[in-house]
């Protein structure tokens, strides 16, 4: 069994973006394609991440390159394959398994936080996990209750895996390197609206700068994507994009919005997070999981237990505790969209 | 409740004529989902987002099993239910409007094409492989302490044979001789996975052993042979004998889902050939049952009926995006 | 399937508790006894509830009672027999099922949080699911991480189920006959070291008053059961006891401290919460379920939503994100003692 | 590696040693674990809290395994895990130790009896119903993948045989051939539950038909016959064969945990006449092969080792309470 950590070449954190650009499913890739290349332990598996390519293209190429042994095509059983993941690294080995979406854990989230996650401290740390499970999220294309989840807090409320969900190419390639090189289990979600994908409505940038070498962005990092004083927006994944284009709407009339990607659910960058509400002393969390019991919640809390008479606004964007619907209308009136973001800062900023 | 073990002319028009009905609808929802996704397909715009299973190929297994069942029978299928939801009486006015996201539909535009649920005629289907087996159990299980004869029959794909859910069904079923009937529908495929990637054994008919009920194997797509195999485990479960399992060796006749290039397909080219409607329809005809005239009347019929429907919906109103939270629990759905 | 709602000779709410005593085991069972009787349609199913009894006691004497035509033991296959409770609710049963151990929920989550809790919603509200998921939760007797959680949070994040938690004998057969006779689903968790059992160390209070009668605590309303006004405890389940013992130990050197009892998770009684810390001021969530991404950052961020500046302290007491140790000494560091409470409430009045 | 299809002497006496040698080691936890729960047994007091599944009359089963494997094998064993780890080699002190809660254990004391984890042996369990085979098939695949002959043993009771974990995997590691060696221990009991409630079959090795594998049944608790099928399915696992399935009706000697007042169990009058140590002892006695001043010596020799690694865990120190956030992640090991 891996017992050992393995020695692994430093990689530089978060170098220049430079003016190649990628897309994010094409940046997951290419830094998967390195891993393998460097480390002959990582292998990929899951539902049709061979031929196919995945269903979100989050392994598109890799088959040709690597072949069938390191590529691998797995039946509808995510218990199995997800456990097979597990005992594979515990002997050493370093899988990227795909769930194909992150909505699908109930079928086998017993493996993942009952073994995956809890294995390293049961066996005092005799024992590790170094796996990542990638799994897409999100919603805004009509799939439906069962297909359009984020589902982030779920993974976040239970102990011992880290959680990463990048909101853009060059995150998306860093945190997957990282996430790879890690010696703990990594759950890694990816919006499917900031794929790229030629065949969904996506935001405009999922497509960005990457740097052509390895580079690790660090887990638990959290980023300031736009920096401003008056209202702070603390989120991630697709809803950052949201958030940067209503900033920017904002800013012609004065209202000066920093927003927070968090990039690592958990860790959780709580000095970030509360650095920026400390200037600006009003907090939106805006997130596409379900509001109540989540991230949003935790993210409040970690600031009022910092600055607990500090505060003059707290409020969050989320979705309210409803399955997601699918008639579009509907869907959209829970999704947490520019409207809405708009709408609860400057009721922020107001107040 | 009689067992009928042979089919009559008549069945066996109203057998074409259910695949008809059924392909009928496919094709105009495949219409219409491509009308309105161009240029540049784009998978959430549209009259009809969202992902799109659809099942053409797979008519006779639909039209086979629900020759079989009465009103209070009940069906459980998975996230490529339209074949089965049809053959099962579902009402096809609400569905079509189910499937464009109106308010006159199935689930009030909340649930969609794969969340079908049609409560006169106990049909439920699940968007997640495998996990519609165990409610159908629970169906049964209700029929069966109620003392009626009433059967429920659970649908699922030859991917879906290889997840937990199916074993812990079929063992529960077995053990508690619930009136279940378990179809496997064998596409070949799992999405772009062959059964031969997915499956250890050459046929999930030998599985039934695994529980100590009967397994059927049906080949070719013959509706005629799934009619007889459903029957036979029909009269089974009727009786109090427990659950059957049948696999039928059927057909994917397009993509996975709509938008699906299938580039991994390498049985795409033989395909068309495989189609079990004009198949069956040369079968009929040769055996001097159908003429030209009635199997275009059949079309006409079905085309009328599908289009009443796609037009159902496509006047019916949306739902109103205040209502969005409305139905979470039944306190909220109370208006 | 089960369209209309069904009709239900009104009981009453919160009747006096007399002076009959119950352990909260057989409060448990003394509803689901009397609502077997009034109904048919209600039955319980789960592993070991038949002449076992429920491992936790929660089943024992019904077998004796009702035959094993409605007390019926099933493989260890949570999937098959959750599922099958879902398909009888849909045909207008009302199943009572238990998962042992709440722990387990990750092999059968599919079918609670995908189809349990979401076919009203997907059907438009013309199906309804009238269910009992009840398990059992907690630690404290060296069962070590994969049979000590608490996971409220978990199942409180996923909308469509209602959650409710009891502290006492009253409570646990008053939300339990009205979970019964509820048309939601509802998932009902019992700490195990308050049903009074023989072999487990108990608070004094798993025994207490139980009217003779069938009633109901209704779902979604918390308890003040402590007044205060120098702190809020939040809290529920056994955390309740120790929170009452460290306020009643604090009284005598004038720190007053109020107490409420959640008793629901879902809906959250956020009323009462603000309502409390209004009053206070102050407030201490204690919570036996991990602390990050769930109830007690819920907890806060309501009042801090509700009362963004004027919060004087806010803090928690929860496992903090690790696996619940076996040893016992690690497990009692982990947990939410007595001990760690009082020094909680002591720094918020402190501050 | 050698393949030894007969048993010498030798074996034989080592088979019994073995099972002298855990049922020692369970007769001393009995001990240890009630020694300080009275008056009034509390679960959670004394210097073993906490559930404890014992594994008396189970010992055939992992002797009979043990036998074949060698230290690069894996083994991931159920709940009661004891036996399977004692004759897999799995530390005695450091797995008492860690019943015992102890910094020296196995986990630093953070596992306890059911997560018992020996990397030097690749051993492990889980206190989830089967699922700890699907990790068993992860450690084969990497035997296999890095070209060796190494095989991993996947254990669980005949409940857990009907669990979808069972079945995924099973069907998993016959599709690719993996080399796992599946033993089904039936003890007849999943708790209070019997075998005919809980399972459709009367043999489980019937189910291996159901992945294409072969299924063997052991009739007995015969530990010469479980040897027997063991070393045939390692040898098929050796040689790139795949997988096999094998079940043992052995016996559950005691409760489910203890505890376990067992009044559900008609069985247990019978029970004490069927404990596979006297009668394999008479077994090899009537062959000429042990006397009886050799089983003492057995016993002796078993005893001395029990008692070195009780005292080694109750000597050693406790986990310091401060380090109860260690091991989350790796980071946080680094002390
Ligand atoms: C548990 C789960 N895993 C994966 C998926 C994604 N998925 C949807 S359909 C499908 C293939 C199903 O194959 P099969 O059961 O053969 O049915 P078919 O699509 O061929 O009708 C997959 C993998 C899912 N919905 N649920
Ligand atoms: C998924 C799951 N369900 C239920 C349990 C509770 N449980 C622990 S052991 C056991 C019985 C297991 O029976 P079997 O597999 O025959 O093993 P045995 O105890 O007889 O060795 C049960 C139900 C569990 N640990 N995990
Ligand atoms: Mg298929
Ligand atoms: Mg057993």
């Amino acid at each position: 069994m891996s017992t050992a950590p393995t020695t692994q070449i430093q990689l530089p954190l978060e170098p220049e973006a430079g003016r190649r650009k990628l897309s994010t499913a094409k940046a997951i890739t290419e830094a998967i394609t390195q891993q393998m290349h460097i480390d002959e332990k990582v292998f990929v598996m899951g539902e049709d991440v061979g031929p196919y390519g995945g269903i979100f293209s989050s392994t598109t190429g890799l088959l040709d390159e690597f072949g069938p042994e390191r590529v691998i095509d797995t039946p509808i059983s995510e218990t199995a394959f997800i456990g097979l993941g597990i005992g594979a690294a515990v002997e050493g080995m370093r899988p990227v398994v795909e769930l194909m979406f992150v909505d699908f854990f109930g079928v086998c989230m017993d493996q993942i936080y009952n073994h995956m996650a809890k294995i390293h401290y049961e066996s005092g740390g005799n024992v590790r996990v170094p796996m990542v499970l990638m799994s897409a999220a999100g919603g805004g294309y009509s799939d439906g209750a069962q297909h359009s989840q984020c589902l982030w807090g779920t993974f976040a409320h239970l102990p011992g895996m880290k959680v990463v969900v990048p909101s853009n190419p060059y995150d998306a390639k860093g945190l997957m390197t990282a996430a790879i090189r890690s010696d703990d289990p990594v759950i890694y979600l990816f919006h499917k609206g900031i794929m790229g994908l030629g065949w969904m409505k996506k935001n405009p940038r999922s497509i960005g700068a990457v740097p052509t070498d390895a580079y690790e962005v660090p887990i638990g990092k959290a980023r300031v994507a736009r920096e401003g004083t008056d209202v702070s927006i603390v989120t991630l994944s697709l809803s950052v994009h949201h958030s940067l284009d209503v900033a920017e709407k904002l800013a012609s009339e004065g209202i000066d919005v920093e927003v927070i990607d968090l990039r690592s659910v958990v860790p959780l960058d709580r000095e970030a997070i509360v650095a920026s509400v400390g200037k600006t002393g009003r907090l939106v969390v805006v997130d596409e999981d379900y509001q109540s019991f989540g991230l949003s919640g935790e993210v409040i809390a970690t600031v009022a237990e910092a600055l607990p008479g500090g505060l003059k606004h707290v409020s969050r964007v989320a979705v309210p505790d409803v399955p997601i619907p699918y008639a579009s209308g509907l869907e959209y009136a829970v999704l947490p969209t520019p409207a809405r973001i708009e709408a609860a800062v400057r009721k922020a900023v107001a107040g | 409740m009689t067992v009928q073990s042979v089919l009559s002319a008549t069945d066996k028009l109203d057998l074409l004529r259910m695949m008809v009905l059924i392909r009928t609808f496919e094709e105009a929802i495949l219409r219409e989902y491509h009308a309105d996704k161009s240029p540049g397909f784009d998978i959430g715009a549209g009259l009809v987002p969202g992902e799109m299973h659809l099942a053409a190929g797979q008519e006779p297994v639909a039209a086979g099993i629900g020759a079989h069942l009465s009103l209070g029978d009940a069906m459980t299928a998975t996230h490529r239910p339209h074949h089965l939801a049809i053959a099962h009486g579902v009402d096809m006015r609400k569905m079509a409007a189910e499937i464009f996201g109106r308010e006159t539909g199935l689930g009030r535009g909340r649930g969609g094409h794969m969340h079908l649920f049609d409560p006169k005629v106990h049909f439920s289907c699940s968007g997640i492989v495998a996990e519609g087996l165990p409610p159908a159990l629970g169906q049964a299980f209700a029929f069966q302490r109620a003392g009626t004869d009433r059967v429920a029959v659970a649908v699922a794909g030859e991917g879906a044979a290889n997840q937990g859910a199916f074993h812990e069904a079929l063992n529960l079923a077995a053990l508690w001789k619930l009136p279940v009937i378990f179809v496997i529908e064998d596409n070949d495929w799992g999405i772009s996975v062959p059964r031969s990637a997915s499956t250890s054994v050459p046929s999930n008919a030998v599985r039934a052993a695994a529980y100590g009920i009967p397994g059927t194997r049906v080949e070719d797509n013959a509706v005629e042979d799934i009619w007889a195999a459903v029957g036979e485990a029909v009269r089974r479960a009727r009786a109090g004998e427990g659950p059957s399992l049948i696999e039928v060796h059927t057909l994917r006749l397009w993509g996975h889902f709509e938008g699906d290039a299938q580039g991994y397909r390498g049985d795409l080219e033989g395909v068309p050939g495989r189609d079990p409607i004009p198949t069956y329809q040369k079968h009929l005809t040769d055996a001097g049952i159908l003429d030209g005239a009635a199997f275009t009347e059949m079309g006409a019929a079905a085309s009328t009926k599908v289009e009443d429907a796609i037009a159902f919906a496509k006047s019916s109103p949306l739902p109103d995006p205040a209502d969005a939270l409305k139905y979470v629990f039944t306190e909220g759905a109370q208006s």
